[in-house]
């Protein structure tokens, strides 16, 4: 008789991401790390919801920020916490996980993933301000387990659009409302020109004092009634010029 | 066909390069026959590529008694900058490092990796490897990566038992040879004819080591500097490693940012 | 003696119908220190003694209270290793259910969880019993809150006072006596504490140390391990206060 | 003779609730040379003596460390001992790989600690025949540990485990209390002090104890040749005039 094998396939569940949320941003301020995403989450060209948070905190000091596919976004938050639970559950004398332990993690796990060619397809942006030092951590981390720190961090589209943006306006020293300015005036771009992004954005404030504090969603305002948009032209539209 | 037989000299090792951003889909009809796909890679909007290019220069020289390891620090994503300040050098032994550009994951498990193992052995002989004996675990660590391999490009720089300067360089699947010197990356094909130039046949049988550290330290310095001229990859910061008697010494500096 | 012949395998019952190895595993619990779990008016209390073998162990160490998820915690005695083992398995029955059923499991689950599992281990000759008793208070949304105690025979039942241990009979007594369900557990307390310290009597010239977790209102309904200088200023306080009751006494 | 029938197996109880196996582990750790340890608040150091089973084989290894931030000194079986280590390795090395920091002491005690149990709890198997002091500095502080075959773990501020141990805790329990403050050279000397001890008819020599020291902001290393011979040459002075 024939033997009966069964054969196995290795589990793949990402491999295109489905329910995506557009670019999320982060930056140090003053008074510890802003995170900022807005609340759109697109099925192909439709926007599937536009009232979905797309960042949450990972522990009082720590909170992370997604863009890409929102279900691997929710399993990460699901194995995240289960990571602070079981951290805070030892009662040792100390949670021994650090801001920068809720990137690394989630730089290996993903780094891990991508070998399984099973990738949580997810841009993330972690923030963090120790309770104890009032030390800063920033830091992005993209579906391959890429790992870069800075002091303005932007993934997906947004990179393209904002970067100069951003560049132009950082400095150490801002203030809580100029650094909210800052982030609405990317975002404002980024409602204008990303067809995913929407004009209702949700920011998370993470300092010494505070911890994080994850805050309502809010709509920024938006003008359209510029002439660029009336007349599809403005003051600085020229001809293409044509070199002889 | 054609591009895979461009470069010979593995300095390039962009040889892979094709295979790692393009992969070849399966035969067209399903793998039935053995012929090989070469013609043109048709983009679709499916499957999950494991492979992407960060980009970024790297370069080694062997001195006389010494090893000088230049890289920049940049690293990238397309066309846009991830990060200025990356560091492509690790320190695996106090007379030994590793450069690598290509993929940064993929780097920095390798290196974590190395940086285990050399861990283990002096845990377990009670003394450092040497360069040698490192050369041969970094080979055969990316070969047992055969088949899916690290996407990284690596020099490993040492003193080795005579406390003469040596580099290893790499391809991704760990075949291995003992340079003189040795550039990877992005830039490496505008640094490979400086550095021949600059270092004439040291490569050859009759092998003259650099003499002079700061002479070195200055060409290594140039080089990456012209690459960041003509390379959009390379650019932000030229990290300088020196390997010598008394240890790892790294110092950076700043170069054009555009 | 005890049983011959009958006595080297749980899986062999006696003529008269007894597994020795289980009532073995009891007299390494009945040996060991007293825990109590008491459920008061807004709260759940655990707490356990012990004797501290050598002073220069540092205050706190050799723990018995451990949490098995952030509103679930226990507290086992008798070899202490067993109980954390089975501790354990509690913490994955718990993870286990909470990924598959998206809700923290309920305390009676969890219990009649470990219940089982306690019983399993009765069964096999090439098993033994767990040498600990646990008593776990739990909470969650279905039930509220549940002080359970599970034992090696692998019986479990839900309690509003139980004890195990050397001074079980003394501490179920006080805790009998004292009608905790009108109490708040800040109240409870001190008088936990001084039941914890009787239970000991015998041990009483020897250094001793007790342990304390709350889980009520206050605390969010989350498990809490009170910190090291309150719980030593309690015993202190309790310690004082018993050498008074028996001063007036004599 | 009866308790010969209960003493086989871990999985059997005898009628006192006791697992005779673990018992006997328990004597194995006692027939090991001694190991000692004590911390201060900035150091934790662990000495031990070592023994060599024949005039021409080298002596039995007894500190090692673990990671940069951890070591451990051993009493009874070294096989064994070697086993834990290597894990404890391991461990180590995969907490730093995911999360780039030393794995904390406690939990990688009590991973040591679990894998015990299971040694009690299984017909197949047997505890282990060895006790760990584990010398250690995290962010919560300086730390030793002993664990034993048991599956027990207690943590001291100085302990000493092994054949002939109690004159060496008597030392340190007369000491302890000042530990608090002191260096890592002072806790060297009170840990030879301690070990001489026990080790009465043996001399100290470099050839046979070994010191392992840790502290905040010194990675785990244990000391040469020239600094024991220096630090027993020092500890025989005080004594002799102490005398």
């Amino acid at each position: 008789m024939e033997k009966i094998v069964s054969v196995k396939e290795p589990t793949m569940h990402t491999q295109v991401p489905v329910n995506i949320g557009t670019s999320v941003f982060g930056l140090r301020y003053k008074d510890g790390i802003m995170l900022a995403a807005d609340t759109a989450v697109s099925y192909g060209s439709m926007k599937k919801s536009k009232k979905s948070t797309r960042m949450a905190s990972l522990s009082d000091e720590a909170a992370i920020a997604c863009s890409g596919e929102m279900a691997d976004f929710q399993e990460l938050q699901k194995i995240l916490k289960e990571k602070r639970e079981g951290d805070e559950i030892e009662n040792d004398g100390a949670t021994f996980l650090k801001p920068r332990d809720y990137f690394n993690y989630p730089s290996r796990l993903n780094y891990q993933r991508r070998m399984k060619m099973d990738p949580l397809w997810n841009g993330s942006i972690v923030g963090g301000v120790r309770k104890d030092t009032g030390e800063t951590f920033l830091g992005m981390v993209d579906l391959y387990g890429t790992k870069v720190e800075g002091n303005f961090l932007i993934t997906g589209l947004g990179a393209h659009y904002c970067q100069v943006l951003m560049q132009n306006a950082w400095r150490p020293d801002l203030s809580e409302e100029e650094a909210r300015r800052l982030i609405e005036d990317c975002m404002r771009v980024m409602f204008y020109r990303d067809k995913k992004a929407t004009d209702e954005i949700q920011i998370t404030k993470i300092t010494q004092a505070g911890g994080v504090e994850v805050e309502k969603s809010y709509r920024i305002g938006s003008e359209w009634k510029l002439e660029f948009f009336k007349n599809m032209t403005n003051e600085f539209w020229r001809p293409i010029r044509i070199y002889q | 066909m054609e591009t895979h037989m461009q470069n010979e000299n593995y300095t390039n090792v962009n040889i892979f390069k094709n295979a790692f951003e393009h992969p070849t889909p399966k035969a067209l009809d399903g793998g039935k026959s053995d012929k090989t796909y070469y013609g043109p890679v048709m983009e679709h909007a499916s499957g999950f590529n494991p492979y992407v290019n960060n980009q970024g220069t790297t370069l080694a020289i062997a001195g006389q008694d010494f090893v000088m390891v230049a890289a920049d620090t940049r690293i990238s994503s397309g066309f846009n900058i991830l990060s200025r300040e990356h560091s492509r050098t690790t320190k695996l032994t106090e007379k030994c490092v590793i450069t690598s550009s290509g993929m940064v994951a993929d780097i920095e498990n390798l290196h974590k990796l190395l940086i285990a193992k050399v861990k283990t052995y002096e845990r377990q002989f009670k003394k450092s490897p040497s360069t040698e004996s490192l050369a041969q675990l970094l080979g055969n660590t990316l070969y047992s990566r055969r088949f899916m391999p690290f996407y990284a490009f690596n020099l490993l720089c040492g003193l080795d038992a005579k406390g003469q300067g040596c580099v290893y360089g790499y391809d991704a699947i760990g075949s291995y040879d003992k340079l003189t010197y040795g550039v990877q990356g992005s830039g490496s094909q505008l640094g490979a004819p400086i550095l021949d130039n600059q270092f004439v046949g040291h490569n050859f049988l009759v092998k003259q080591l650099a003499q002079s550290l700061q002479e070195t330290e200055d060409t290594a310095k140039d080089i990456i500097n012209s690459i960041a001229e003509r390379d959009i990859y390379t650019g932000d910061q030229v990290e300088l490693v020196l390997v010598d008697q008394n240890g790892v010494h790294i110092k950076r500096e700043p170069i054009r940012r555009d | 003696m005890s049983g011959t012949g009958f006595d080297y395998e749980c899986s062999s019952l006696s003529p008269e119908g007894r597994i020795f190895q289980i009532e073995y595993a009891e007299k390494a619990v009945e040996t060991s220190s007293t825990i109590v779990g008491v459920r008061c008016k807004d709260g759940i209390v655990l707490g356990t003694e012990k004797i501290v073998v050598n002073k220069m162990m540092v205050p706190g160490t050799d723990k018995r209270i451990y949490s098995v998820h952030p509103s679930a915690g226990c507290v086992v005695n008798g070899l202490v290793p067993d109980g954390k083992s089975l501790m354990f398995r509690a913490r994955e029955e718990a993870t286990q259910y909470e990924k598959m059923f998206g809700i923290r499991i309920p305390g009676n689950n969890l219990a009649e969880r470990l219940g089982m599992r306690a019983q399993l281990n009765t069964v096999y000759a090439s098993q033994r019993p767990y040498g600990s008793t646990l008593i776990m208070a739990t909470h969650d949304h279905i039930k509220g809150m549940g002080l359970f105690m599970v034992e090696p025979s692998g019986s479990c039942f839900e309690y509003y006072g139980c004890a195990s241990g050397r001074g079980k009979q003394l501490a179920r007594n006080e805790i009998e006596k004292k009608n905790f369900r009108e109490v708040s557990v800040n109240e409870a307390l001190p008088l936990i504490a001084k039941i914890l310290l009787k239970s000991q009597e015998e041990m009483k010239e020897k250094k001793q140390e007790i342990e304390l977790s709350i889980m009520s209102e206050e605390t969010g309904y989350k498990h809490k391990i009170l910190d090291r200088a309150f719980v030593d200023h309690l015993a202190a306080k309790a310690a004082e206060e018993i050498e008074n009751e028996q001063m007036d006494m004599a | 003779m009866l308790s010969v029938n209960y003493s086989l197996s871990c999985v059997t109880f005898d009628p006192k609730g006791k697992i005779l196996q673990v018992e006997y582990a328990k004597e194995a750790v006692k027939q090991g040379s001694t190991s000692l340890g004590l911390k201060s608040n900035d150091f934790v150091v662990l000495v031990s003596l070592k023994k060599s089973p024949h005039d021409l084989a080298s002596h039995q290894e007894k500190v090692f460390d673990i990671d940069d931030h951890m070591g451990i000194a051993i009493a009874g079986l070294t096989a064994d001992a070697r086993y834990l280590c290597k894990f404890m390795r391991s461990e180590c090395l995969n907490y730093w790989y995911t999360h780039d920091s030393h794995h904390p002491t406690e939990r990688l005690i009590g991973k040591i600690a679990k894998k015990a149990q299971i040694k009690t709890f299984h017909p197949a198997k047997r505890p282990f025949g060895v006790g760990l002091l584990v010398g250690s500095v995290d962010e919560t502080g300086t730390h030793l540990f002993e664990s034993c075959p048991s599956g027990n773990y207690y943590e001291y501020v100085a302990m000493a485990i092994g054949a002939r141990s109690q004159s060496a805790k008597t030392y340190l329990e007369k000491n302890f209390e000042q530990f608090t403050t002191l260096s890592w050279q002072e806790l060297v000397k009170h840990g030879l002090k301690a070990l001489k001890a026990s080790a009465q008819e043996t001399e100290l020599s470099e050839h046979n104890v070994s010191v392992g020291i840790v502290g905040k902001g010194l990675n785990f290393r244990l000391l040469n040749n020239d600094e024991l011979r220096a630090s027993i040459a020092e500890i025989s002075d005080a004594m002799d005039v102490s005398e």
